[in-house]
């Protein structure tokens, strides 16, 4: 960390040392700092207020979780994985499924899927509106938390009547579903795409045009495509650098095949495109779940699996489109009820590998802008 | 007594040249830059004591608009601007370079 | 004793602000009156932050402590004296201590010269605007001293903010505030720096100098309408304290009381900054259309405005004790508003009588027009994201400053042009 | 305009807080506590002003002295470290000479005062029987006035210095322009 030179294989533009060199200043930002969003902490090595370096220190919240997995049956684990990226929880469980389903080679009947693809979707859009939130927090416009939080509320209601639960759902088994679309349901979710498509407008009010707001994020945090793709960088943040790269068209998980959607891309790479790409994916996401609405199918919710699960021998990679970015299983079965090793490769923690390059330069102001855009969670990076 | 109670221009001029005398020790004495930089503000402030006092003295003489010595104290005052600008910017360049604010150490014309 | 009622007595004919005419009993008075007002007008102001931001968040605000949380500040300030007053162990102890002292003396010290009526100010300096800036620039050194003394990151960072941020914008400040003193030398009377002065001065010319030589008088109040945001470090300018990057700026390490005198120092200084923009561009205490609409019927009607007001507010009061739920829990509530409604109407009513009447109505419209910049203060936070450090430099520097340079020029040359007519016609002002 | 109250006391008063002010200047170990010693005595300065009826120039020593000075001194006191100069000697070597020096300059003072005075009073007051109303408005004129403005010239080359000195500081104060 100490020479910014020797630090990163790609091309990091070092900023000069200026001013008073003597006085290199180093802060430690978190684990208790209000804009790390949990407990990351960041060190920061400043010259003034430019950013020379920085570090993450990370696994504050460190909770074993693929260690359980080995501890655990199939079935058992599946609730853990919601622990991960509590704020789209659903999206992990749809992960974790789908993985050992691919193991146990059946498939979630269709209905099951239509399910599965809106409660996703409607999980996407409250992770991205928590983000949205959270964000413009950082960047010091306190409003439109409140907006989106109210928003939020309506999505949590429908995962609360349809499991129980608002934020760690355990929505779906696997296999397909626990439970059948509660009565109304579709109406709801209907409700809620009327209902929150004039407030996505009304967040971009207050935001998209804003003169301090494009201040504050146009030109900040850039990253290239390429290296974006080098450091293993996904979701939002890699296709706001230009990379046309979305898991639910470049390798059709679940039934996303069955919907038309766009992939937004930005083309700077800074955080302003970020902050479009995903305002655009929420409307997208409404599009899916409109269309998903209206062809639910009717039929069975749980395809046939033995109630004692023991799959072959071997081993699966799986990945979906989180939120956030890919997130991936990497499951060992070794015969038995217990999987031998669970690998899984969280898009917070690989994105935040991104954070030294993207800050690099910059100032402290930016690092918060920086890491708000990352959209990390505190949980499933350190797991 | 009545000396005492009855403030005069003297009075000003006794404390202008406490004050002169103050800023002498501090600039002759001290070893940190910043500290005999403020010595010559309080100089400069005796001065300014000074003229102003004599403007009011001066005005007695010569009526009410005769305000030489306040413009004088302006321009006195545009001078320490100027100064503690130059002075405090030469500060920072000496302290990069030698990492200390010790007068005594300005001791080459070049390094 | 008869001759000390006389001497009270002598003031209330006289014309003149208790500073001008030298009498030391009044001046105390208005003295101890501008501080007790300035106290209840932050508890005022903490209160209708809290309620306005809430509303403008779709949420409720303080809710709990008192009806509609009336009571909430009070609580607030009795939790802030009663918790402990830490000064770290590394920090600069002295200076720690001074530094929120240094902070709320230069915000409550200006004061001194704020006019709320033709002879409602403490004193009438004739360098009244030019004290006004001094002082209130001298609060930045409480704050770079705080955030040195606590010998920490990030309130250094805080405060090298801070201290950067307010010099800017000054100059900025100064400039605006030079073209209204242009402005002034245009009257009958001559150019003031005094407060009072500036004010007779619009009263003189017939126009508030917000739309003096339209459209630089717009200009000019703009310019002093962002820097003094600027200057008492509010959002969108609030780097110094930016919550989410330096966690409290320069006042991170103080607690309890000594934390409150910043907050306190804070929201003076928005009152402070705001009565000179109200002073030099909104007429100071003059009411809406001093002029046009002259005559004894209309001064009648613009001096009921104060008692209107607070009766609208028990009003409302009322209106609110009527909606509260009929539980046996929300009685004392219920009562306590109804209470606080009576308390309005009565001094609604106190000021309809017609000795209170005259002397409260410049103070009234002073505190109006002061009271529509501190709900911009409140908008602005409900509404802007926060500038990034070199952006609010760029638009100090870059944008303000070039912008009050031609302003000024342009006002002068403006100015000079009347002169000049004026010398044609002979009629030259010496 | 009203005669001033209680002149001698605060002149007594202002007087007291500045030498006490300037000493402490040149005796702190601390460099922030010397500046804040310093803005101390230049407050009481300006009351000083206040008191020789020029209201104009107190306005600027608070402004431009207390609010502008000050801070640049303080702001680059923070920039440096100063906790190594405090820990090392304060005073230096020729701290006596200078103590000698400054107070034969002080008997000089003395003896130039007892030598010319010789008993007659040196600065008879004229009597003072207008206001400080027309002070800044006579300061402009001194200073801008077409016929009375002696010091128009003067004013512009001050301006020059600032600009130099503005360019100066950067000059010096930046590594690389």
């Amino acid at each position: 960390m100490t020479d910014p030179n020797t630090l990163s294989p790609l091309d990091l533009e070092t900023p000069d040392k200026t001013f008073l060199d003597a006085n290199e200043l180093v802060i430690n930002m978190g684990p208790q700092h209000p804009a790390t969003h949990g407990v990351l902490r960041v060190i920061l090595r400043l010259d003034g207020e430019k950013v020379m370096g920085l570090e993450c220190v990370i696994g504050y919240l460190h909770r074993g979780v693929e260690k359980i997995a080995e501890n655990r049956t199939y079935t058992m684990f599946n609730p853990y994985v919601d622990r991960m990226d509590y704020v789209a929880a659903v999206s992990n469980g749809l992960g974790y499924c789908e993985a050992v389903e691919k193991l146990l080679n059946v498939e979630a009947p269709p209905r099951a899927q239509y399910i599965r693809v809106i409660l996703t979707e409607l999980n996407r859009i409250a992770s991205h509106q928590l983000w949205l939130g959270t964000h413009a927090l950082d960047i010091g416009a306190i409003t439109p938390l409140f907006y989106t939080f109210r928003d939020r509320e309506e999505i949590l209601k429908i995962f609360e009547k349809y499991c129980g639960a608002r934020l760690t759902t355990h929505a779906f088994r696997i296999g397909g579903l626990q439970y059948e679309a509660y009565e109304g349901f579709e109406k709801d979710v209907k409700n809620f795409v009327n209902f929150v498509k004039p407030k996505i407008d009304e967040y971009e009010e207050l935001l998209t045009t804003n003169r301090i707001w494009l201040e504050r994020t146009k030109g900040v945090g850039k990253i290239s495509g390429k290296d974006c793709i080098a450091l293993g960088v996904t979701g939002p943040v890699l296709r706001a650098s230009g990379v046309k790269w979305d898991l639910r068209k470049a390798q059709p998980y679940a039934n996303y095949k069955n919907f038309e959607f766009e992939i937004p891309t930005g083309e700077n790479g800074d955080t302003y495109d970020r902050y479009i790409v995903r305002m655009i994916e929420m409307r997208q996401s409404l599009r899916i779940i409109e269309q998903a609405v209206e062809g639910i199918p009717e039929g069975p919710i749980m395809a046939k699996v033995p109630k004692v699960m023991k799959p072959p021998v071997g081993e699966i990679y799986h990945s979906i489109e989180a939120p956030k970015g890919e997130l991936g299983y990497f499951i060992v079965s070794d015969g038995s009820t217990q999987p031998y090793r669970i690998r899984v490769r969280p898009p917070s923690f690989v994105n935040l590998q991104a954070l030294d390059l993207m800050c690099r330069g910059q100032l402290v102001a930016d690092v918060i802008a920086v890491i708000g855009t990352l959209d990390i969670v505190l949980g499933e990076v350190d797991r | 007594m009545d000396a005492m109670l009855h403030i005069s221009t003297l009075h000003y001029l006794v404390l202008g040249a406490a004050l002169f005398l103050l800023g002498v020790i501090g600039v002759l004495t001290r070893r940190n830059v910043v500290i005999v930089l403020m010595s010559i503000e309080l100089i400069l402030n005796a001065v300014n004591l000074n003229l102003v006092a004599f403007s009011r003295y001066w005005q007695g003489i010569h009526g009410p608009s005769a305000l030489h010595g306040q413009v004088f104290a302006i321009f006195v005052i545009t001078d320490a601007a100027a100064e503690a600008a130059v002075g405090l910017g030469i500060l920072i360049a000496f302290f990069r370079n030698k990492e200390t604010v010790n007068v005594d150490e300005v001791n080459l014309l070049k390094w | 004793m008869h001759g000390f009622l006389q001497y009270i007595q002598s003031y209330l004919d006289s014309d003149k602000t208790p500073g001008g005419a030298g009498n030391i009993f009044w001046a105390t008075v208005y003295i101890l009156l501008v501080f007790a007002g300035l106290s209840v007008a932050v508890i005022a102001m903490n209160w209708l932050e809290r309620k306005i931001l809430a509303h403008m968040q779709v949420r409720l605000g303080p809710m709990r402590v008192g009806p509609h949380g009336l009571l909430q500040p009070i609580a607030d300030a009795i939790k802030l004296l009663l918790k402990e007053d830490i000064i770290p162990a590394e920090a600069d102890a002295l200076v720690f201590w001074i530094a929120p002292f240094i902070v709320v003396l230069a915000a409550f010290t200006v004061f001194v010269v704020v006019p709320f009526g033709p002879t409602h100010a403490i004193t009438d300096m004739n360098i009244g605007i030019l004290f006004m800036l001094g002082v209130s620039s001298l609060s930045v050194l409480g704050i770079v001293t705080a955030g040195w003394a606590s010998n920490s990151h990030y309130p250094l960072i805080g405060a090298l903010r801070s201290s950067a941020q307010m010099v800017s914008y000054e100059v900025a400040m100064g400039l605006a505030v030079v073209s209204v003193i242009l402005m002034t030398s245009l009257g009958p009377e001559g150019g003031t720096l005094s407060m009072i002065g500036i004010v007779q001065a619009q009263q003189a010319q017939g126009e508030w100098f917000i739309f003096k030589f339209f459209p630089l008088g717009l200009v000019g109040f703009f310019i002093f309408a962002i820097a003094m945001v600027a200057e008492t470090n509010r959002a969108p300018f609030d780097l110094p304290e930016a919550e989410s990057e330096l966690t409290a700026g320069f006042h991170t390490e103080y607690s309890g009381f000594r934390w409150s005198l910043f907050f306190l120092a804070e929201y003076s200084a928005m009152i402070a900054v705001s009565s000179i923009a109200v002073t030099l561009w909104l007429g100071g205490w003059l009411r809406p259309f001093p002029n046009a609409l002259t005559g004894p019927t209309w001064d009648l009607v613009f001096s009921l405005f104060p008692g209107i007001t607070f009766l609208l507010l028990a009003v409302m009061c009322f209106y609110n004790t009527a909606r509260m739920p009929k539980h046996p829990l929300f009685r004392v509530q219920t009562m306590g508003l109804a209470g606080f409604g009576v308390v309005l109407a009565l001094i609604g009513l106190i000021l309809f009588i017609p000795a209170v009447r005259v002397r409260v109505t410049d103070i009234y419209w002073f505190a109006a027009k002061v009271g529509a910049f501190m709900y911009l203060y409140i908008w602005y936070r409900g509404t802007f994201p926060r500038y990034r450090f070199d952006q609010l430099m760029k638009v100090g520097w870059k944008v303000l400053l070039p912008t009050g340079l031609v302003l000024l020029i342009l006002t002068a040359l403006v100015g000079m042009r009347t002169e000049l007519w004026a010398e044609l016609q002979g009629v030259w002002r010496p | 305009m009203n005669p001033p109250v209680a002149t001698p006391f605060f002149f007594y008063l202002l007087a007291a807080t500045m030498i006490a002010g300037g000493i402490l200047v040149i005796t702190r170990k601390n460099a922030v506590h010397s500046a804040m010693a310093l803005i101390t005595t230049l407050l009481a300065q300006a009351g000083l002003y206040l008191m020789l009826y020029a209201p104009f120039v107190a306005g600027v020593q608070i402004i431009l002295y207390a609010g502008g000075i000050m801070v640049l001194f303080l702001f680059v006191i923070m920039l440096i470290s100063i906790e190594r100069a405090e820990k090392e000697r304060q005073f230096n070597k020729q701290w006596l000479v200078g103590i000698v020096a400054a107070g034969a300059l002080g008997g000089l003072f003395i003896a130039v005062y007892t030598t010319t005075t010789k008993g007659k009073i040196l600065f008879p007051e004229g009597q003072l029987t207008y206001g400080e109303t027309q002070n800044t408005q006579a300061i402009g004129s001194l200073l801008f006035d077409r016929g009375a403005g002696q010091y128009m010239f003067a004013f512009e080359i001050a301006s020059l210095l600032l600009l130099v000195a503005i360019i100066g500081a950067v000059v010096m104060a930046k590594k690389r322009i």
